[in-house]
């Protein structure tokens, strides 16, 4: 491979925020996940008021802005060496567990079950599949608006919200808060069961989705990653524990000041977002075993127990069909996500019923003041690990940003599971100058199962089926450059 | 050659006095600071002072009444130090000189003080350099 | 837009150093501009003919002029400019003298200088327009503070032209320092006898209301509706039914020194100052009174009320007079000349005392330690005044009591020597030269051009020792005399609160200041304050009175004409911008904003125009009349636009 | 059917949410408008919008930080007849605003120092970045919808708009400003019944106090931007005890509410203070404010005229 490539039109004109580039040379076939967004929040978080971060930081994402403003508070709580009163907290998970619903149902009720149900056929279309399943259409957007509403009332809007100050919440729920929040929680108990039902008849026996949980090529031999807390599945507060793909546990965080020993960040030419690796192996980036899985599999893999019995049954029958622990087959993802659905509706039924007392009395922010230089948030995004990093200088000043997303963490997972597909595309390009429609909808299984929200712009809604574009580039190239086929 | 080009607001009441009283004692100071006579320093917003650094000024003087009772309407002087001391605070914080914006109290007696301040904020706008505005 | 630029020689003043007919040319090019032309002397009968005859012949909607100084020439011309016809608000004057042609050298700087200086007035006066004069009602009422002879003149001259006078006196009887004197310069005429009548008038007169024991606490508003609240502390004694019978006096078992008499005797805590004091009855000094009782037992007519309260009155007047008065400079301060009564070193107020019929000696001239008639006093002449250390200024009236104090003495002992120690004699008044010559040569006084160098009590003899050294004759000299009379400055007696409530000037040394000595005398820079006697700087009853007759002549002018007008230049509310949000009524000083349904609107008599809440308003809905936001920033981007 | 056409520049998803919850009303405008390009919701390709020559309504989100967005807003913006600048990045730069303050190589220097391992490689064509502007500094657009994300009531008078030009093929205006031409203190529920004055005392930062849940901001010494913002929401975030960060940009649309905010604050603080504090102890409550940048300007930066002196400083003249 020469140096810099000079490269035609197509491969420079850019759509959406990400897209895969495959790299033919010869018989050796490279794919690159390239990241084309430039956020810059790092650095423009830096000479900023540290207790101003969590609204400012909560911009990197509007879909899971709720996630960077809690996690962001917890590293400015640590800052100013608070701890949020227990309503406080409270009403921080409860928030985060909403944030995680509403993310899980839109992607399973609308990516998710498309690639799942049409598995293979290459027709796989959104308008189709409302034909065929208007409940579940009808299903998504009611989630959609209930969470909206709940949003709102927690932090004043459903995105970008106004609610963490440094230890603590700007204002705690009253009755009526709860009483409203419960009364549009009881009408999303029927969607997440409509799509539950959904998932068993029409995911679960569906023969091919069955052949593909054992296709090797979707398996990823990663280190699995996650929060636990007394060996439950946690979203806020936890150990992060990382098990490798024998099922070792390899680490247990539980000074979150600490991740940066553990989780190494490197960065490449052709991609804006940062590569993570595991710094404790001798290996290097984008090596199989040094690159992290994250998000509603990782964490099932790092966590024994699960919430409520529907999430239990599950999970048990999910782990039965993998045959053990760890699960390495990333298409599991959907399966793990409903899971995680079901987890967090008994979760949060908990807390608004036999915790409403404590949401509802009490303090509401801990005014002491012990200040400590650094602080790091560490919670569970709906798609995986989120970290927020800050150091302060004199007068509260922020003086250092570091935030690796999810999406970052999958970011190298998706390069090399997408290299696992290369030669087969490699071998296709050669005889036909195009790819099988067959190996296109496994690459977007690929992305779709890791769910990446390179600031959300991937999220495709709608697919339509027109030559099976998807809505981001696929693009192969040769070594100079020449481009031999491009989606679209 | 480069000149400078101060803009100098100066209050009715005091500033706008002792350069009265500076001329007619036929004292000297550098022409490149041109006046604008202002009913108060709390006359003088913000936006003033950028809007003045924006069309190609590279300094920015402000003569008022001394604190704490000068002032002829009691607390203007008070207001304008509060003002441009912020505003000096977020120029520096950009990367912006913020001896370019300078207050100073002056009183009606004070002629040598205003010639002696005129000359010297024109030598530091000197030293300075261009803000690097239209004409730089 | 129809705009005429007038740019002034003014001789070789401006033109000396600005190129004026390139400043013309210029000026023509400006947006707006018509009719643009310069003239040797703008300010003289032809130059404003030819500004007059150019707003008529080119129809000009606004004027510009540049010549001299605002605070010198603006209303010449605003009367030219409303004379053919414009309004004063459609002109601008800028000095392109002291702020330019005087204070450079370089030639072509001075001229693009003035050029900006022309196009930021040009910019300004774009975005002008005419407003009517406020008129706001006056209430006609004078308040006056001091009761000595310059409150009381003022209070009297006004009262009789018809206007209500409030007359507040801190001590408990009006007449002031006059009240302490025996004869005054030049006439010689007894002090009591001129001013006791007046005090009298004062008294009687319907439309004064006195208050003693009395003092300024608070002043809100502004000319024409001044809100003051009065603080009366208690007298202790029923006015009207004291009968100045002083069995209450011999009764009082209380003795402090006399502050009347500068100390030189004592008095009972219940007390009558001098006996034609107005209001004409005893006071209680609550400060040593003891409340044992005894005078309430022997009042006749129950005049007697320990148990009164101090009580504040509240009022509304219309203008203020301040005639505070004058206090001597602390003697102590002038430690070398070894001042206090035992050591029979005194001050000319005390002298005044002593040669007083009423005073502590009954006039006879013995001193104030021993009691030793008085053969031979030395006067010493600008003690404190004159001096960098002290008071750098002439006291002005020293020269001409101490002569005075020389001609009485020698009156009241023939035979007796008087010698007094002076730098210069100043006696500039009518018949005051004439008046010191008599001392000098009639009466003999010694008059010795020297300063005194140590004074110091001869033990044994009981002398007071005063060496110092004539200049004249170029020698030392040493006078063992009975008594010393220092002429201490004068100071003012305002007190740093009273400044503050009224807000008007004062000079470093707190006189007042007036607005321009010649302009306006007895005008302080606030509206509706003015000044007069010795508050204002020292000076001589006549001259006091005088000044006290002029203030109340420009109060009057005010009061009488029943309103006033007022410079329409103020903040102006654009309702439908304007939010409600507090912020301007929160810093305006004046508390000249208040919000009606929500939203601000400025109140036309307490605006002062300063413009404070237009720099702070969030949104611009504030703004300063022909000072608005988008005039500022068009001026700014005029003088900084390149040539 | 007119053609609507929603073009994502540098942006956080967040209006993309915004206008697809719109719900039913979005169903309404699919009766007048053909959605022909909205990669989050619909999969048609760059290329096919290319083939179109008049798009009826673009709809530009977020702010412009590659050269290709640049190039992209340009083009797309030329041939359409109403243009949309879409959410407070697109309208005033909004948070990513911050990133005028650096060049971007001085950032990509920043984020390589923070790596621990760098893979030399190519760069297979990523797009080059630029320096951050909004899309009002490229375009005029006919529509400006603050807000972050704009509300309801913003997107319920857009869609009507809409809807309104759909029917009558005009629209009332250039420069429509959505959202009320008031400022949030206009109908602040914490205003005081009496309208007192606000006193002030001194500068809280939000980690110094608990909020009160009733009084006004100011009057508890926090800074709130409401008397620069324009009211594009119902006092959301307030009525949730937490004060506003002025996420709807200022009242009027070239106004610098950070600067106004900035003189606001700094007059109104310890009025009754100020000569017993003097200069020294008004000078340490303002000290408290460490970062004058972040506290006034947090959504309208590359529109400051700070912002645009420093362009000027660095000598290239400003975008547009």
């Amino acid at each position: 491979m020469q140096g810099s490539q000079i490269f035609s039109d197509p491969i420079t004109r850019v759509e959406g925020s990400a897209r895969i580039v495959f790299v033919v040379d010869g018989e050796s076939v490279r794919a690159y996940y390239q990241v084309l967004e430039f956020r810059g929040f790092e650095k423009l978080a830096v000479n900023r008021h540290i207790e101003e971060l969590p609204r400012i930081m909560s911009a990197i994402c509007g879909v899971c802005s709720w996630s960077h403003h809690l996690a962001s508070a917890k590293a400015v709580d640590m800052i100013f060496g608070r701890s949020p009163p227990p309503r406080a907290k409270l009403t921080r998970i409860l928030a985060n567990y909403i944030q995680i619903i509403d993310s899980h149902l839109l992607h399973l009720g609308i990516m998710a079950f498309p690639d799942l149900i049409y598995w293979g056929d290459g027709r796989r279309d959104i308008l189709r599949l409302y034909r065929d399943y208007p409940e579940i259409a009808a299903a998504a957007l009611k989630a959609r608006s209930i969470v909206k509403h709940i949003e709102n009332k927690l932090g004043g809007k459903f995105q970008h919200a106004a609610l963490a100050v440094p230890g603590g919440i700007s204002r705690g729920l009253l009755k009526d808060d709860i009483n409203e929040i419960l009364k549009w929680f009881a009408e999303l108990r029927p969607v997440v069961s409509t799509l539950h039902k959904f998932f068993d008849e029409h995911i679960k026996n569906n023969k091919k989705f069955r052949e593909a949980l054992k296709d090797n090529r979707f398996v990823l031999r990663g280190l699995s990653m996650g929060l636990v807390r007394d060996g439950f599945l946690e979203f806020y507060d936890g150990v992060l524990k990382i098990v490798d793909h024998n099922g070792k546990v390899v680490e247990e965080i539980t000074d979150s000041l600490k991740y940066a020993e553990v989780i190494g960040e490197g960065i490449a030419d052709w991609t804006y977002a940062k590569l993570p690796y595991y710094r404790r192996s001798n290996l290097r980036i984008l090596d199989e075993a040094s690159t992290f899985i994250v998000g509603p599999l990782a964490r099932l893999n790092v966590a024994d127990k699960v919430y409520g019995n529907a999430a239990q049954s599950e999970y048990g029958e999910m782990i039965d069909e993998a045959g053990g622990k760890p699960i390495l087959n990333i298409l599991f993802y959907h399966w793990a996500r409903l899971i995680e659905i079901l987890h967090s509706v008994d979760a949060i039924e908990d807390i608004l019923h036999t915790h409403e007392r404590e949401l509802l009395e009490g303090d509401t922010m801990d005014l002491r003041e012990t200040f400590r230089p650094e602080g790091v948030g560490i919670l569970e995004a709906p798609r995986g690990t989120l970290i927020h990093h800050y150091r302060a200088g004199e007068n509260y000043i922020t003086t250092y940003a570091n935030i690796i997303t999810p999406t970052t963490f999958n970011n190298s997972s998706i390069n090399i599971s997408l290299n696992k597909v290369c030669s087969r595309l490699a071998k296709e390009i050669k005889a036909y100058g195009r790819p099988e429609p067959e190996t296109l909808s496994i690459v977007e299984s690929i992305i779709r199962a890791y769910d990446p929200c390179n600031s959300c712009a991937t999220h495709c809604l709608y697919l339509n089926n027109m030559e099976l574009s998807i809505s981001f580039k696929l693009i192969v190239i040769n070594s100079n450059g020449e481009v031999l086929w491009r989606s679209g | 050659m480069w000149r400078p080009r101060i803009v100098a607001f100066f209050c009715k009441w005091c500033a706008g006095a002792a350069a009265e009283v500076a001329g007619v004692s036929r004292m000297h100071y550098d022409p490149s600071v041109i006046p604008i006579i202002v009913p108060c320093t709390g006359r003088v917003s913000p936006e003033m002072v950028m809007h003045a650094f924006l069309n190609g000024a590279d300094g920015v003087l402000i003569g008022g009444c001394h604190t704490p009772n000068d002032c002829h309407y009691i607390a203007g002087n008070f207001k304008a130090f509060k003002r441009i001391y912020m505003l000096r605070k977020l120029l520096q914080q950009a990367g912006i000189e913020p001896e370019r914006l300078r207050i100073e109290w002056i009183s009606a007696t004070e002629a040598v003080k205003l010639v002696r301040v005129v000359n010297e904020f024109s030598e530091t706008i000197r030293r300075l350099g261009p803000l690097g505005g239209k004409h730089a | 837009m129809r705009l005429g630029v007038f740019v002034c020689h003014c001789g070789v003043n401006i033109a000396g150093t600005v190129n004026v007919k390139k400043v013309v040319e210029e000026a023509l090019k400006m947006p707006g501009v018509v009719h643009a032309e310069d003239y040797i002397y703008l300010c003289s009968q032809p130059g404003q003919e030819l500004i007059a005859k150019a707003i008529k012949e080119k129809s000009l909607d606004g004027v510009v002029v540049a010549a001299c100084a605002p605070s010198l020439h603006y209303e010449t011309f605003a009367k030219v400019v409303e004379g053919a016809g414009l309004s004063r608000y459609r002109y601008e004057m800028v000095s392109i003298r002291e702020l330019d042609s005087w204070v450079h050298i370089d030639k072509e700087a001075a001229t693009d200088k003035a050029i900006r200086i022309i196009a930021a007035a040009v910019a300004k006066l774009a975005g002008d327009r005419h407003y009517d004069m406020i008129k706001m009602n006056v209430v006609k009422k004078l308040l006056v503070i001091g009761g000595g002879i310059a409150g009381i003149t003022a209070a009297l001259t006004a009262a009789r032209m018809g206007i209500p006078v409030v007359l507040v006196e801190k001590s408990p009887t009006i007449g002031g320092k006059m009240a302490m004197l025996s004869e005054t310069f030049p006439t010689l005429d007894c002090a009591q006898c001129i001013l006791t009548p007046l005090m009298a008038e004062v008294a009687r007169h319907p439309l004064i209301k006195i208050y003693t024991l009395a003092e300024v606490e608070d002043v809100t508003g502004s000319v024409g509706n001044f809100r003051v609240r009065i603080r009366v502390r208690p007298r202790g004694v029923k006015v009207e039914d004291c009968r100045l019978c002083g069995f209450c006096e011999r009764v009082c078992p209380v003795q402090v020194p006399n502050e009347f008499n500068r100390g030189l005797n004592k008095r009972k805590a219940i007390y009558i100052p001098f006996p034609q004091a107005i209001p004409s009855a005893y006071a209680v000094d609550f400060e040593h009174c003891t409340k044992c009782g005894l005078c309430l037992k022997v009042c006749p007519t129950k005049a007697i009320d320990l148990e009164m309260r101090s009580e504040v009155i509240e009022d509304v007047v219309g203008a203020i007079v301040i005639a505070t008065g004058y206090d001597l400079y602390p003697g102590s301060k002038v430690s070398e000349y070894r001042y206090g009564i035992q050591n029979d070193v005194i001050d000319s107020l005390q002298f005044e005392r002593i040669l007083s019929v009423q005073g502590p000696t009954r006039g006879e001239m013995r001193r104030p330690s021993d009691g030793r008639p008085i053969k031979r006093i030395v006067f010493i002449q600008c003690v404190g005044s004159r001096d960098v250390n002290h008071l750098p200024y002439c006291s002005k009236v020293c020269c001409m009591y101490t002569a005075k104090h020389a001609l009485l003495f020698k009156e009241r002992v023939p035979d007796g020597e008087a010698y007094v120690f002076y730098i210069d004699v100043r006696a500039s008044g009518k018949g005051f030269e004439e008046f010191v010559k008599r001392a000098q040569e009639e009466a003999g006084v010694q008059y010795i051009k020297g300063r005194v160098s140590r004074i110091y009590k001869d033990r044994v003899t009981g002398d007071v020792v005063v060496e110092g050294f004539d200049l004249l004759l170029n020698r030392e000299i040493v006078i063992k005399a009975d008594l010393v009379v220092l002429a201490l400055g004068m100071v003012p007696a305002i007190d740093r609160g009273l400044v503050e409530k009224l807000k008007i000037a004062v000079d470093q040394y707190m006189f007042v200041s007036e607005v321009h000595p010649k302009l306006r005398p007895v005008e302080t820079a606030v509206p509706g304050v003015f000044v007069a006697g010795a508050a204002q700087g020292p000076k001589d009853i006549p001259e006091s009175i005088a000044q006290s007759m002029a203030a109340a002549a420009k109060a009057a002018e005010l009061l009488l004409r029943g309103y006033i007008e007022k410079e329409p230049i103020i903040a102006e509310v654009d309702r439908d911008r304007c939010n409600g949000c507090r912020i301007c009524i929160s810093i305006c000083p004046y508390d000249a904003i208040e919000l009606s349904e929500g939203r601000a609107v400025v109140n036309e008599a307490k605006c002062e125009g300063c413009g404070a809440c237009t720099a702070a308003c969030p949104v611009g809905a504030i703004q300063l009349r022909n000072y608005r936001n988008e005039q500022a920033l068009k001026m700014i981007e005029a003088v900084l636009t390149v040539r | 059917m007119l053609k609507l056409a929603v073009i994502p520049g540098a942006i956080c998803g967040g209006c993309d949410v915004a206008l697809a919850s719109v719900g039913e009303d979005l169903l309404k405008l699919l009766k007048y408008y053909e959605i022909v390009y909205w990669p989050t919701v619909i999969d048609r390709r760059m290329s096919e919008l290319e083939d179109i020559d008049i798009i009826d309504v673009l709809i530009y989100m977020g702010g412009i930080s590659t050269k290709h967005e640049l190039e992209n807003a340009k083009k797309l913006s030329a041939k359409s007849r109403i243009k949309v600048a879409f959410g407070t990045c697109s309208v005033y730069g909004g948070i990513p605003g911050f990133n005028t303050l650096y060049s971007p190589l001085e950032v990509e220097n920043f984020v390589k120092r923070q790596s621990t391992m760098h893979l030399q490689q190519d760069r297979f064509g990523l797009p080059e970045v630029v320096e951050y502007m909004a899309y009002t500094d490229v375009i005029e657009p006919e529509i400006l919808i603050p807000g972050c994300p704009p509300t309801e009531k913003v997107l319920d008078q857009f869609v009507k708009i809409l809807i309104d030009y759909a029917q009558s093929r005009r629209l009332q205006g250039r420069h429509i400003l959505l959202g009320d031409p008031e400022s949030l203190c206009r109908s602040c529920p914490r205003k005081p019944k009496d309208m007192s004055k606000i006193v002030m005392p001194g500068i809280k930062r939000l980690y110094e106090v608990k909020l009160d849940e009733t009084k006004c901001f100011l009057e508890q010494g926090v800074l709130c931007m409401g008397p620069v913002t324009r009211a594009i929401c119902n006092h959301s975030c307030i009525a949730n005890n937490f004060p506003c960060y002025g996420c709807g940009g200022p009242v009027e649309i070239n106004s610098d509410s950070g600067l106004a905010m900035l003189s606001a604050l700094s007059s109104l603080f310890m009025v009754d203070k100020e000569k017993s504090l003097m200069e020294t102890g008004l000078a340490r409550e303002l000290d408290k404010v460490a970062d004058p940048i972040g506290y006034f300007f947090k959504y309208t930066l590359p529109k400051s005229y700070l912002s645009r002196i420093i362009k000027m400083r660095k000598g290239e003249k400003s975008a547009r």
